[in-house]
């Protein structure tokens, strides 16, 4: 139990197969120490907004990995005198030129800011963080399931495994499903029936599941959508890797804050996760 | 070269205790870590005898300048840690000072006794911030409690033994007196003050998992100031200072202040380079003001 | 209309004693300071059996989210402010509390005698915050030797008597359940965290005249929301919560964990009026969310 | 001694003549509580920001009184996380309109935030504060004597008197003399000479005394100034008032912050002061 608080490869134990996230010989390294670099380009998408940051010197992130964001300016003195820590996003997307988009939500002071930032205002970067997804198992289909500004990591997983992928994702309302424009040719669920399909994007994924059970299945969004997506592929057998949200310090394994409870015990989010397996659980 | 309980080190920067994971960041940047790492000494986070899963999340929560953790000291306990970490520690191109926890003096006596025998080990950091079981009193909080504590654990104190204060205390100058009389090496401060935030989503209901944690940051480090000068003009003993250290400024007043050795902790959340950075400002502002041996400040009034 | 130890007030805010003068506030305000007075009740300034003219300026700093005092509890002692004050004060629309401290447990007497007699006083709050001459503890930061204090100074209390205790202890909970066995009326907390800071002008030097302060405002909440909840699970007494309130959600947040009364202390200084918004916030809270007579929160790990 | 810390008409004491600041009738009243308001207008002379606020509901200050001020926004998260208390600022002039003139200069977070401020922005009020200035004794010529920001004061003081008044004005530089554009013929020392007589002003009002003594003294400026303006004043006997700064938290007497050592013990300059006679020290 107390083993995996370090982490490390004593986590899997009873579970069918190994947890990739931790055993996985494709982790990313992050140059170290935190890079001061520039916003240089921002879009809205209904309620979300895209940043688009320059990284010439990082290496190209794992789809699923993270990195730890900081305004170089004005960063406290907002809502409560805050944000006084960096604030963790999934990569949205890696460019050839060497810029990264990400995907925020202004959900207070730390997002909000950043929400705020301009062309050529500076901020502080550390990534890429964390362990990504892992291909499907052989002869499993991908499907990436999605929830509101969790759609993030699904994009640029999208992007690598390419056509193969079926993507559901779903949206509050048709507002924020103008987010789906970020990964083209996904199904569209939404709460209140204005676009798409009406109801929970976990009904879509047990439609597909029901004509044919042998996939993979790649999710985030809020807690309780990643709760169900676990229930199901863990009735059914079938693999889910789940990028994960918890509050975090640091990034690197140095506070011991972002743990998840899993049957092994708490792991760090940070780098045991944030993809932990939903059997994991 | 500076020398600190007969250790040499490159500079007068360390980690605090617990704010820096070397294996796991090792994890997150690979070899680049140690070409470059940032800390003169590494100081672990708390190894107690008997392995601790932590506290239940959430285990962090945001101040104006700070923060509050309730991390509840997971760890390995001492057999774990002596079998997996304390090797891979051992490749650290920095020394290695332990930190220990128990809650009975036997407990300390053990694993101060056991990290004693260990060459990868140079020196001790005993955080006393935690109540005896028997006493039901702090052990760091009580002068007599602590040298009652020191009075059991010295003998067996095969290295040089620091004593991690807490800043929960009446009078910090009186149990780092008590600290020299009874053996330490040195004492360090502050820990974290004990603090707790509400449930913004739970009215009456406390955020943290823990209950209570303990305040860290910029936002404490007034405090660390004055106990840390209080405690330089009680006692002889080498002090490392720290307490929401952010910059080369912000150790330089604490070396004006007496300490010896600054330690980085919550800065280290923000950048991980951080202490690098403090280290070569301090170097700087040395080098334009060189610290004073002893503090220049006068005795004051305590009333306010 | 609520009722604290006796006194009928209209609402839960009041001033934090030493944040708000009344008398200089009217030369700045005039009259209009009577229509909309902000407070409940009016805690007055410490008064010591002498007359103080306070520590040497500078006796401010400013913090992230809080300040420093070094104001060295400045006042025209007991004859002086008997004579020259209590008059003016007596014209307030408001109960009044006197705050006292002495260095001597006789002097505590005398104070607490005199102001006991007069009718213009409804209760009296005793700083406990400094050293006693003879033992050279804090006063309040000791049980034994807060019991010793109250053991004489009860008897001559002819008005509800509430301890403001310091934070500057091991054991609040400790501390107030000494207040409690030994006849206190009810308990305030918290007062300011010993603090200094560095001169930018003079490196090694304090910048405060009186070399150390007290700290106060946001910065201190959280430290002083555990404080609170930690006394308020021990004692039955009133309590007086304070430390960082600047909303009437934070208030609501002291009124969860228990406490009766809710003092506003360096919110004033950004606005003289804050008590009055506070008291309104609160107000709308309370009929949303009532506050528990006990408070929710389970006992936790003392461990961080 | 200690009577005086409540301030309060018993610091005369020993001296030649009462001290008007502390027992002239004259005082204007703040209302209770601070105003938010909106910065109307900003200007530039040379280092030096005015900054036009609107005040529709406050009273018409009295010359030598001040405001606290602080911006509605941002108030926070500046050089060290700073500012938290609100800044203290002389009345530079009342418009008819209803409008107040502040001068500000950038030494720190809080005049840093403060000059930042746009035309429309936030900002709350708490004043007029203080005990303002107090004609000249009978037969006395006034003179005024600034130096740097501290020239704030004087401006609108020098409206009420009139062309009485003789004003002379101490910079560092022709560059800061851009000040001296507020108070219309007014005679300039710069301590290099790039602008008027070269050296201290201090020099150009002893000789103005020198010429004839029968004045009376109205100074702000830097401590030093203002020391030596003391000194010659209570050399030869001429009243003078200063208009003095020290570190505030509440501005209105609450705090006890802001106190200055006088004759007859440490007096809170907020209510007591600012301006207070040379002679008291
Ligand atoms: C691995 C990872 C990837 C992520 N990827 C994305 C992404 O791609 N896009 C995106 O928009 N978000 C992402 N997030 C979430 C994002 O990090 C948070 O939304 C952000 O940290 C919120 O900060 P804030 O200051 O804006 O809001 P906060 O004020 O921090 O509010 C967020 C929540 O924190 C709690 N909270 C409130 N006050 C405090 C306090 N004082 N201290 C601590 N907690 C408090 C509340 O529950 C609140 O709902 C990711 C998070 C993780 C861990
Ligand atoms: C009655 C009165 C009238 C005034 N009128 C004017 C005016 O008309 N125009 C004008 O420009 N100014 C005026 N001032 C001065 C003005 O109030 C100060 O310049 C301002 O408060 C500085 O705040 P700051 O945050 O910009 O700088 P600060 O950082 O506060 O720096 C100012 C000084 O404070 C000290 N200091 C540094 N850090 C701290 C800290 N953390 N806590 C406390 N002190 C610190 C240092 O000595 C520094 O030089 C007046 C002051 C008073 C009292
Ligand atoms: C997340 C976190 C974990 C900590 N864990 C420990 C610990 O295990 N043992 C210990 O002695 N101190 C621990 N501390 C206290 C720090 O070592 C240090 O004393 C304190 O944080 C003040 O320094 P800072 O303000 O620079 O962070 C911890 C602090 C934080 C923020
Ligand atoms: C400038 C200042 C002066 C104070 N003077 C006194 C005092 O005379 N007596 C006292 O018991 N507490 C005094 N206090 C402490 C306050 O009453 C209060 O306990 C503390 O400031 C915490 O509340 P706050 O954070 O709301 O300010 C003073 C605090 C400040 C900031
Ligand atoms: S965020 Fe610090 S350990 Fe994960
Ligand atoms: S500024 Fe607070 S008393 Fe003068």
């Amino acid at each position: 139990m107390n083993t995996s608080i370090e982490g490390g490869s004593e986590v899997a134990g009873a579970a069918e197969y190994r947890i990739p996230v931790l055993s996985s010989p494709t982790r990313t390294l992050a140059p170290f120490g935190r890079r001061l670099t520039q916003l240089k380009l921002r879009r809205e998408y209904g309620p979300y907004r895209v940043i688009t940051v320059d990284d010439p010197d990082g290496p190209r992130p794992d789809p699923g990995q993270f990195y730890m964001l900081t305004a170089a300016e004005r960063w406290g003195g907002g809502e409560d005198e805050r944000p006084f820590l960096p604030r963790a996003f999934s990569v949205l997307r890696a460019h050839d030129d060497g810029t990264l988009d990400f995907l925020l939500e202004d959900v207070g002071p730390g997002t909000n800011r950043l929400c705020e930032l301009e062309p050529g205002d500076g901020l502080h970067l550390l990534g890429p963080l964390g362990q990504g997804f892992t291909p499907p198992r052989e002869n499993r289909r991908p499907i990436l399931v999605g929830g509101g500004v969790g759609i993030a990591p699904l994009a640029i997983w999208a992007d690598r495994i390419g056509a193969a992928a079926l993507t559901l994702l779903g949206f509050r309302d048709a507002v924020h499903a103008e987010g789906a424009a970020l990964i083209p040719g996904a199904r569209i669920a939404t709460d209140d029936g204005s676009q798409g399909y009406r109801g929970l994007v976990t009904d879509l994924l047990n439609a597909e599941l029901g004509c044919d059970p042998r996939a993979e299945i790649y999710a985030c969004g809020p807690g309780p959508m990643l709760e169900a997506v676990a229930t199901i592929a863990n009735e059914l057998g079938i693999p889910a890797q789940l990028a994960m949200e918890s509050g975090m310090a640091c990034g690197y394994g140095a506070c011991f804050g972002c743990v998840v409870e899993t049957r092994d015990g708490y792991v760090r989010l940070c780098v045991d996760g944030p993809v932990i397996e939903a059997a994991a659980l | 070269m500076i020398e600190f309980c007969g250790i040499r080190l490159d500079h007068r920067i360390v980690n605090a205790s617990g704010t820096f994971d070397a294996i796991a960041a090792r994890r997150a940047f690979g070899d680049a870590l140690f070409d470059d790492f940032p800390f003169a000494a590494f100081v672990s986070k708390t190894v107690t005898l008997a392995p601790r899963q932590g506290n239940p999340p959430p285990r962090l929560w945001e101040l104006p300048g700070g923060m509050i953790n309730s991390i509840g000291l997971p760890n390995k306990g001492l057999a774990g840690y002596l079998r997996e970490d304390l090797p891979r520690l051992g490749e650290l191109p920095v020394p290695l000072i332990v930190n220990v926890m128990g809650s009975r003096r036997e407990d300390v006596v053990r694993l101060v006794a056991a990290f004693s025998e260990r060459d990868e080990v140079s020196a001790l950091e005993l955080n006393v911030s935690c109540p005896n079981v028997k006493t039901g009193l702090i052990m760091g909080a009580d002068p007599r409690e602590l040298a009652a504590l020191l009075d059991v654990v010295v003998p067996h104190a095969g290295k040089p033994l620091i004593v991690k204060m807490t800043p929960n205390c009446a009078s910090p100058a009186d149990v780092a007196a008590a600290a020299e009389q009874h053996g330490a090496d040195a004492v360090s401060l502050i820990n974290t003050l004990r603090g707790m935030a509400m449930d913004p989503h739970r009215p009456g209901e406390p955020w943290l998992g823990g209950g209570t944690g303990g305040v860290s940051g910029p936002a404490v480090r007034a405090i660390a100031l004055s106990q840390i000068r209080e405690v330089r003009e009680r006692v002889d003993l080498p002090v490392v200072g720290m307490g929401g250290v952010q910059t080369g400024g912000h150790a330089h007043d604490l070396r004006e202040l007496g300490a010896d050795l600054v330690a980085v902790g919550t800065e280290s959340f923000r950048d991980p380079l951080a202490g690098r950075r403090i280290a070569d400002e301090l170097a700087a502002l040395e080098h334009a003001f060189p610290a004073n041996a002893a503090p220049q400040v006068e005795a004051v009034p305590q009333w306010h």
